[in-house]
């Protein structure tokens, strides 16, 4: 199969963006996987390898090989992934591809990884078609999806702004918008809310006044950010500075939500933030002892608490080496089969399934909460419920994830 | 030979040997050892090389001769994936009606935009291209998604028609090829503790550069390319000897294009996705750095602009931390901190800051790209560094003659 | 109706950041004929001076209080700005609330050194080189200024807010008769506008009522000319260049509270910034400011839901179409000087 | 009727007047030469002659067409050449790429893709070049680049330009203007061997007498836009008012 | 080139004249073309430098200009005692020098006035515009027309104007009777005999050997970049034999 480990050890690619708006995920992506490394080579303190539920790592690299690592700039642009992924592939023998904080990049590079029959795990990305429609059998994904988000918030949603909303989305215009919007859409409108709107915003507007000052003219009382990085920062920062927060509509406070939050995204926005619900795939407030243990080795190498990011990168690493040890083999569709229908625990979400039938992970979804009074700059959200994965699984058919399949394992 | 004279025909030749030899000449360093890292014989990187190679050749022919500076050459490189990617699903797996119709859709692009660009010149010119490219970048990205797929790029399928290939076995996806031999697939040769990789893909696009390279020594030879000149010279002039510069720069344009578009298709070609960003401005902006940093007007300068970048953007951004210590762990500690910094600040996430830097520092000091570099280089190695001293050693070869004494005298 | 007035505003205000960009811009592409791709990289580095100027007055001192912890469960340390103990915790508020006006003040200075070194380190070899290479140089300068503060301040947006006293918006549609907080508009774009008037008219009044404008004009069509005329044009062509320079920066500082700043910033708005000026013609201040409210304005207008639901996707490319619409029409945009950069 | 009939034009600039009802016939195969002082408008006149500039009014005939609205490389082809007041050459090209160029315009017309084609294979073309550059005396320059002549090498290149395409009408804006006297003295010959060899006619605008007396079959003088007078060198000569407007006291023939 | 280059050495200062340039070389990139041209001129003269096409006389005029090209790699040029040679020609102007170059110059963009305006932003000034209008009435008529719009003739008039409008000590004037009509030569020629009696010195490159050799009072003759003949203009008219040998009349 494709770049059989030969010598003592094993090379993983990881291809994060190194430039362009998402530079900061990329670097704190890159922190993660060398934690990873780290801890999979038996070095450091372990760190969630002691709490995680499966045992077959020993902390002497992969089947004993050392791991090794190349890392590459996706640059945020499918192309420039690809070819960094080719080239970790083609020149340096990584036997897997991970990391990407984009649904896009993460689609094209998931396709690639297929071809050339290596394992993607990917990194941060958040559509429903990674899993959905764009699905493959060489690709794996443990951060949580759009449609998890809807069926997480919706209810936390209505509970606090009430069943009789008027919602009106922006959305980024890619395939991570449109299926958010998709969801949430579905999700609050499944609750009684009505959608007002739909726009579509494109990607890197800058200034989003002009898509905010319509918004002014209807009747919605809800804005519905369906944007990730620096486009929430200004979206958000925007609707702010319109006063919308201040705003009442047929006498009700004008809400402004974040589907998807990201606590390094959040500085960027800072007072804005406050009191806005979002959901995200894990913070780490949390209390469970993998959470801890993580947050713990992280914040002791690095000296700031890790992202969501970081968090999910790290995860996909140990679940990457971990499929290998109970296969015994680093052929493609062995550990493939090993990683599906897997369970596992420990790892900072609470138990969580690996699905074999489109390979997302389930496990529960942390509803957040810009919080009022930060004791520093990381604290910048608060988790006002955890959706237990049961509340947001939905079946393989599922609409919203049709029209793809996984097709067959590519060992190459 | 082949309507050369004997000197580009020696230069043809050079260039037939290096581009054949790329995957020997691209591995100079042993596997394992600490400088592998430079190594760049792998496909995807001499793939893109020759590819972008022939892209910049393509721009040169407009710009280096005619002086047009077009800033959305990348739009035609976009379409002709698009159109090869398209073929691809449609049709048939086999590279030759894709590249084909990439050439064809991109140039009829580039007749469209040309005809109403080049109704204006100068900077003019420039903005005009890059609002079109601009605008077909925003379009795919946007819009046009249910041609284009968006920001993901465009994709194949497993239910896709392809028409001629027949039915499917199995459920992975076709790959691309030239009558049944894969585009993917290489032989490798382990020789002198290197592995050398021939790769299909590569030697397809090697071959298709060679011929795009002779086709344009031709044309820069031609009494064609001697009229380009002439429009960069004084279009005013070219005018009133009777000639239409029009036709002329609309030609060149619209060559330029579909070079633009055969390279698009081969990119899609080697592999099958058509992303817009290869429409965005930067992109176009690339090409133009491209030539420029190899020398604009020469035939090797973009060629050779176009190699340097896609190694710095691949060797330069995989160089990280980790490596770093590799390479310096033989140093005292404080010192091996210190120079890692400064390299790390290169390389890997940095390696942008050497992109730039490399930018100002060749326009600074070599005047005419690499290419201009090299000849000085090559003039100083063979005269020996004799410093002119104009006072002691006035030399009159130097001056012109005279004109010719004529009757009236 | 109130839509329509929104949008004009709205334009207004994306018009008169347009117009201040490209104001900049024009001085040294437009007059000095340099193609600037560092423009972007100079507007960026004023935002970060914004950005700067309120990280030092947030320069804090820590202290430890024991009641509470920070994520790794260590004594948390509490930070207070030395502004704060210095001037007492009021007017070290105050200080830092208002960095972001206060740095207009700051940035001027840095600015200019900035212009100054550029022009005299780098782009002064490059006015007689063909645009070709200005671009390349300047693209790798943009690039590696960007990049020393991409390692500086990371690649996120930074949160850059107005004083408090600029929060909140002046409702329009209460003076005019409409329903409440149907018009409204944020203070602090009302003060971008009306910055960038200023600016603008300082800028006219200095290149018009002076001789300077005239002779920088004449030093990019003949230097030699210029020269044996007694004059030292390259004294003159710094000046413009630090000129331009403030006039990006305090245009980047100005902006940093509606755009919070990130280190790619000016390349996004590189491209936009040179199409508004052609548009409105090489070497025409007034036509780059007309350019730019004139795309503002479009701009706006276009991304109104009913007529994006006529045209799909026409406020992404209104800016363009326009462009080539009045190239086309114009050939020298809206108010060209014949002759300027046209081969 | 002449080959160049040009009837009642005029042309403005904003408010000035630059030329004004001219009326000008000049018959095939003699040299017609236009003179006058400073800005009466010789050079708008070929201007409009050759399409740089639309006239306002009136009708400018070429061998039976009208040449009004034609492009200037349309003109060209008609078989009008001109040489400018300041010279108008392929700076960055060599001397003998500029001697190409007007040959391939007059074998090829104004526009011929010929991509492929060398140039070393065009003999006859480089031939014809070759003998025109001799007959200037700038064969020895051949390689140099255009631009970096003297600006009298320059003029006698943009005229050597000229004369290749063997032209039915050539305009000459001041041919010998900067010109050492022995290099007039051969553009004078040079233009009467022509002149003799084929069928040609020239106009010629010049402010040294010594060329106009020489070549001129005709003379028209202008002044302030409009012909003041229209007769054979001779008469010119003795004309007080043309003597008063233009030719001056110390004028040396 | 029979001495050696000497730096310290002093070689114009001790000299009478007013205007000099002692062995000057210069070089366009690496084609040597003024290949050590000497002469002084003396107070209020008028020199004229005459030879054919290619000499170098535009060259040399724009070395003594000290134009960044020609490139001046060796040579003195002093005026008044001050030496222009370690000048930039801003600086050289300055100090008095003018040139009125061969394709003239007028800056595009600019009107008439502006053009004449432009050479008065720096002190010292030297004519008021009334008076250059006065002297070129057709100036005063076209002065709001973009300069370069004017035609051939006029526009030698603006840059002679040009060159008046700042306070000289030297012209260099090339070739300033080119294109114009004989009436405005004879003009001309009056005026640079006013500027004479001013005491300005003028270095006059004509190509209409004989007219420029009446008004001069010396001539010096180049060849190839190098001073062939340096003496009085009566002798070169008369010298029937000198006029064939360098200036083929
Ligand atoms: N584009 C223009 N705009 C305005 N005025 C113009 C323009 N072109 C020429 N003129 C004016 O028209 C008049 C005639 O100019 P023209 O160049 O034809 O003169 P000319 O007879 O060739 O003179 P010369 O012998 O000096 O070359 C001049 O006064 C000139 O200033
Ligand atoms: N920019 C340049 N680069 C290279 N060579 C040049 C350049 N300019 C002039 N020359 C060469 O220098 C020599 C002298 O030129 P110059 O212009 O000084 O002659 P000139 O005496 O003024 O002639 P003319 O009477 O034709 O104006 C010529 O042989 C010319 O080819
Ligand atoms: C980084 C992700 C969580 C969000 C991102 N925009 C995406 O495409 O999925
Ligand atoms: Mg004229
Ligand atoms: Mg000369």
């Amino acid at each position: 199969f494709t770049n059989e480990p030969m010598g003592g050890t094993v090379t993983l690619g990881f291809n994060v963006p190194q430039s362009g708006p998402y530079a900061d995920e990329g670097a704190d992506e890159l922190r993660a996987y060398q934690l990873a490394v780290e801890h999979l080579n038996g070095e450091g303190d372990g760190g969630m390898l002691n709490t995680f539920s499966s045992k077959a790592l020993e902390g002497n690299g992969i089947l004993g090989k050392k791991v090794d690592y190349v890392t590459g700039d996706t640059q945020t642009k499918s192309d420039a992934a690809r070819a960094s992924a080719k080239s970790m592939i083609e020149k340096d023998g990584a036997v897997m591809i991970t990391g990407g904080s984009s649904s896009g990049v993460a689609v094209a590079v998931q396709g690639l990884c297929q071809e050339a029959g290596v394992i993607f795990m990917a990194g941060l990305t958040h559509s429903n078609d990674t899993t959905g429609k764009d699905k493959k059998a060489n690709g794996f994904r443990h951060f949580f999806n759009a449609y998890m988000s809807g069926a997480a918030l919706a209810p936390v949603l209505a509970a606090r702004y009430g069943t009789d909303r008027k919602a009106y989305h922006l959305t980024a215009d890619y395939t991570w918008g449109w299926t958010q919007e998709e969801s949430i859409a579905a999700a609050t409108e499944a609750l009684g809310w009505q959608t007002v709107n739909k726009v579509r915003t494109p990607l890197g507007a800058g200034d989003f006044s002009s898509y905010i000052t319509p918004v002014l003219q209807t009747d919605a009382d809800v804005l519905i950010l369906n944007h990730y990085g620096g486009d929430m920062v200004n979206s958000l920062t925007n609707a702010v500075q319109f006063g919308l927060r201040d705003k009442m509509v047929n006498g009700k406070q004008f809400e402004i939500v974040v589907p998807l939050f990201s606590r390094l995204m959040a500085r960027g926005a800072g007072e804005n933030i406050k009191g806005i619900l979002g959901s995200t795939n894990w913070h780490w407030s949390l209390t469970d002892e993998g959470s801890k243990a993580f947050v713990k080795s992280f914040g002791t190498k690095y000296g700031f608490p890790p992202s969501q990011a970081a968090h999910t990168c790290y995860v996909q690493t140990l679940l990457y080496a971990d499929a290998v040890a109970r296969a015994g083999s680093f052929n493609p569709c062995a550990v493939a089969e090993a990683l599906e229908g897997f369970e596992f625990d420990g790892l900072g979400n609470g138990p969580t399934l690996y699905r074999a039938e489109d390979h997302q992970c389930f496990k529960d979804v942390l509803v957040v909460r810009g919080k009022e009074n930060p004791t520093s700059e990381f604290d910048l959200l608060e988790v006002v419920e955890i959706t237990p994965a049961a509340q947001v699984t939905y079946a393989p058919d599922h609409p919203m994830f049709a029209g793809g399949a996984l097709g067959e394992c590519n060992a190459g | 030979m082949l309507g050369l004279n004997p000197k580009d025909t020696k230069f043809l030749l050079i260039v037939v040997f290096l581009t054949l030899f790329t995957p020997i000449l691209l591995q100079p360093f042993a596997a394992g050892s600490e400088l592998a890292q430079f190594n760049g014989g792998y496909p995807d990187l001499m793939q893109k090389i020759a590819i972008f190679g022939i892209f910049a050749v393509g721009f040169n022919i407009l710009f280096g001769l005619t002086g047009y500076l077009s800033f959305g050459h990348a739009a035609f490189l976009g379409i002709g994936s698009y159109a090869a990617v398209w073929m691809f699903k449609l049709l048939t797996m086999n590279v030759i009606p894709g590249i084909l119709l990439a050439m064809v859709v991109s140039g009829l692009f580039a007749a469209a935009i040309g005809y109403v660009s080049l109704r204006r010149s100068g900077i003019y010119f420039s903005i005009l291209t890059l609002a079109f490219a601009q605008m077909c970048y925003k379009m795919a990205y946007s819009v046009l998604t249910p041609l284009t797929n968006g920001e993901t790029g465009l994709q194949l399928t497993l239910n896709d028609p392809r028409i001629l290939d027949g039915t499917q076995e199995g459920s992975s996806l076709p790959v691309t090829n030239i009558f049944g031999l894969a585009m993917n697939s290489s032989y490798k040769i382990e020789a002198l503790g290197r592995i050398f990789t021939f790769n299909t893909g590569f030697y397809f696009c090697a071959v298709i550069a060679i011929l795009a390279f002779y086709v344009a020594i031709r044309l820069f030879r031609s009494p064609f390319g001697m009229m380009l000149r002439a429009v960069k010279s004084n279009q005013q002039r070219m005018t009133y000897t009777g000639l239409d510069p029009k036709p002329y720069t609309l030609a060149a344009f619209v060559i330029s294009g579909m070079y633009a578009g055969l390279a698009g298709g081969l990119l899609a070609a080697m592999d099958p996705l058509a992303g817009a960003d290869r429409m965005l401005w930067t992109a176009s902006g690339e090409v133009v750095i491209m030539t420029i940093l190899g020398g604009a007007g020469t035939l090797m300068g973009p060629v050779l602009g176009a190699g340097v970048i896609k190694y710095l953007e691949n060797i330069f951004s995989k160089i990280n931390e980790g490596v770093l210590h590799d390479w310096f762990s033989f140093l005292p500690d404080g010192l091996e901190d210190v120079v890692i910094w400064v390299f790390a600040r290169f390389t890997g996430e940095g390696w942008h800051l050497t992109l730039g830097v490399t930018f100002m520092l060749v326009v600074t000091f070599l005047p005419g790209g690499l290419i201009e570099g090299l000849r000085r280089l090559a003039s100083r190695l063979r005269n020996g560094s004799q410093k002119r001293d104009k006072y002691d050693n006035p030399d009159p070869e130097h001056r012109p003659d005279p004109g010719k004494r004529v009757a009236g005298e | 109706m109130e839509t329509i007035l929104l949008q004009l505003l709205n334009g207004l205000d994306k018009g008169s950041a347009y117009a201040l960009i490209a104001l900049g811009l024009t001085l040294i592409f437009g007059t000095l004929g340099v193609v600037n791709f560092a423009h972007g990289a100079l507007f960026m580095i004023g935002a970060f001076c914004a950005v700067t100027l309120s990280r030092l007055l947030n320069l804090s001192f820590e202290t430890v209080d024991p009641t509470r912890t920070d994520f790794l469960g260590n004594p948390l340390k509490v930070k207070t700005p030395y502004v704060e103990a210095w001037f007492g915790p009021d007017f070290g508020h105050a200080l830092i609330d208002w960095s972001v006006p206060l740095a207009i003040l700051f940035s001027i200075p840095i600015m200019i050194a900035v212009g100054f070194i550029m022009e005299r380190g780098l782009i002064k070899h490059f006015y007689k080189r063909p645009h070709a290479d200005q671009i390349l140089v300047t693209f790798g300068l943009a690039i590696v200024l960007q990049e020393v503060i991409k390692y500086v301040y990371g690649a996120n947006p930074i949160s850059t807010p107005a004083p408090d006293a600029f929060k909140g918006s002046f409702d329009f549609g209460a003076l005019l008769g409409f329903d409440p907080n149907m018009i409204i508009y944020p203070y602090w774009r009302l003060i971008y506008f009306g910055f960038a008037a200023v600016v603008i008219g300082a800028v006219f009044s200095f290149l018009q009522f002076t001789t300077f404008g005239m002779v920088v004009r004449a030093g990019m069509a003949d230097r030699e000319t210029v020269g044996l005329l007694g004059i030292n044009i390259d004294r003159r062509f710094t000046l413009m260049f630090g000129l331009a320079a403030a006039v990006a920066g305090v245009a980047g500082v100005m902006y940093a509270p509606i755009l919070s700043p990130n280190y790619h910033m000016g390349m996004d708005f590189l491209v936009l910034s040179f199409v508004v000026v052609v548009v409105g013609g090489m070497g025409s201040l007034p036509g780059a400011v007309a350019a730019g409210f004139l795309l503002g304005i479009l701009e706006s207008f276009a991304s109104m839901n009913w007529i994006k639901d006529i045209i799909p996707g026409i406020d992404q490319i209104i800016i363009y179409v326009v462009a080539i619409v009045i190239l086309l029409t114009r050939p020298r945009g809206l108010m060209g000087r014949k002759g300027v950069m046209e081969e | 009727m002449g080959i160049l009939e040009v009837k009642g034009v005029g042309k403005r600039f904003g408010g000035l007047q630059a030329l004004g009802n001219v009326n000008l016939s000049v018959q095939e195969n003699t040299v017609h030469a236009i003179i006058g002082p400073n800005g009466a408008g010789k050079s708008t006149l070929l201007n409009c002659l050759v399409g740089k500039l639309i006239p306002d009014e009136g009708s400018v005939t070429f061998a039976g067409t009208s040449v009004l609205g034609k492009k200037p490389h349309e003109i060209n082809q008609l078989g009008i050449s001109r040489v400018f007041q300041t010279p108008e050459i392929f700076g960055d090209l060599t001397v003998m790429e500029n001697m190409m160029i007007p040959c391939f315009a007059k074998r090829d017309g104004a526009f011929r893709m010929h991509a492929i084609e060398s140039m070393e294979a065009e003999t006859d073309l480089i031939t014809k070049a070759e003998a025109m550059l001799e007959d200037v005396g700038m064969l020895e320059k051949r390689e140099m680049i255009a631009s970096s002549m003297s600006r009298g090498d320059k003029r006698r290149l943009e005229i050597a330009m000229c004369l290749v395409q063997e032209p039915k009408l050539l305009l000459l804006d001041e041919p010998t203007a900067g010109m050492a006297r022995a290099d007039t003295n051969n553009t004078i010959a040079l233009l009467k061997e022509i002149k003799e060899k084929r069928d040609i006619t020239i106009a010629i605008i010049e402010h040294d007498m010594h060329v106009v007396f020489s070549l001129a079959d005709r003379i028209t003088v202008l002044a302030q836009g409009t012909p003041l007078v229209e007769d054979t060198p001779d008469m010119i000569k003795g004309n007080p008012k043309v003597k008063e407007a233009y030719l001056g006291e110390t004028q040396q023939v | 080139m029979t001495e050696q280059f000497n730096p310290n050495a002093n070689h114009a200062q001790n000299a009478p004249a007013f205007f000099s340039a002692w062995d000057v070389h210069a070089y366009y990139g690496e084609s040597y073309i003024v290949q050590g041209v000497t002469f002084n001129i003396h107070e209020g003269e008028i020199l004229a430098l005459l030879g054919r096409n290619g000499a170098g006389k535009t060259s040399t005029l724009r070395a003594l200009a000290r134009l960044d090209s020609p490139q001046v790699t060796h040579g003195e040029i002093w005026l008044d005692h001050e030496r222009l040679h370690t000048k930039t020609s801003y600086e050289a102007a300055v100090k008095g020098i003018a040139l009125v170059p061969e394709d003239r110059r007028i800056i595009p963009g600019l009107t008439v006035e502006e053009n004449l305006q432009l050479a008065q932003i720096v002190e010292p000034v030297g004519w008021s515009l009334d008076r250059l209008y006065d002297l070129f009435p057709r100036l005063r008529e076209r002065r709001k027309q973009e300069g370069v719009t004017l035609s051939g003739g006029e526009q030698q008039m603006l840059a002679i104007a040009r060159a008046l409008a700042r306070d000289i000590k030297v012209l260099l004037l090339d070739e300033p009777y080119e294109g114009l009509a004989p009436v405005i030569v004879d003009e001309i020629e009056k005026t640079l005999r006013i500027i004479k009696e001013q005491g300005i010195t003028t270095v006059l490159v004509e190509q209409n050997a004989v007219r420029a050799l009446n008004l001069a009072d010396r001539a010096v003759i180049l060849d190839t970049g190098r001073v062939v003949y340096d003496g009085s203009a009566k002798e070169v008219l008369e010298n029937e034999a000198l006029r064939a040998e360098y200036l083929a009349i």
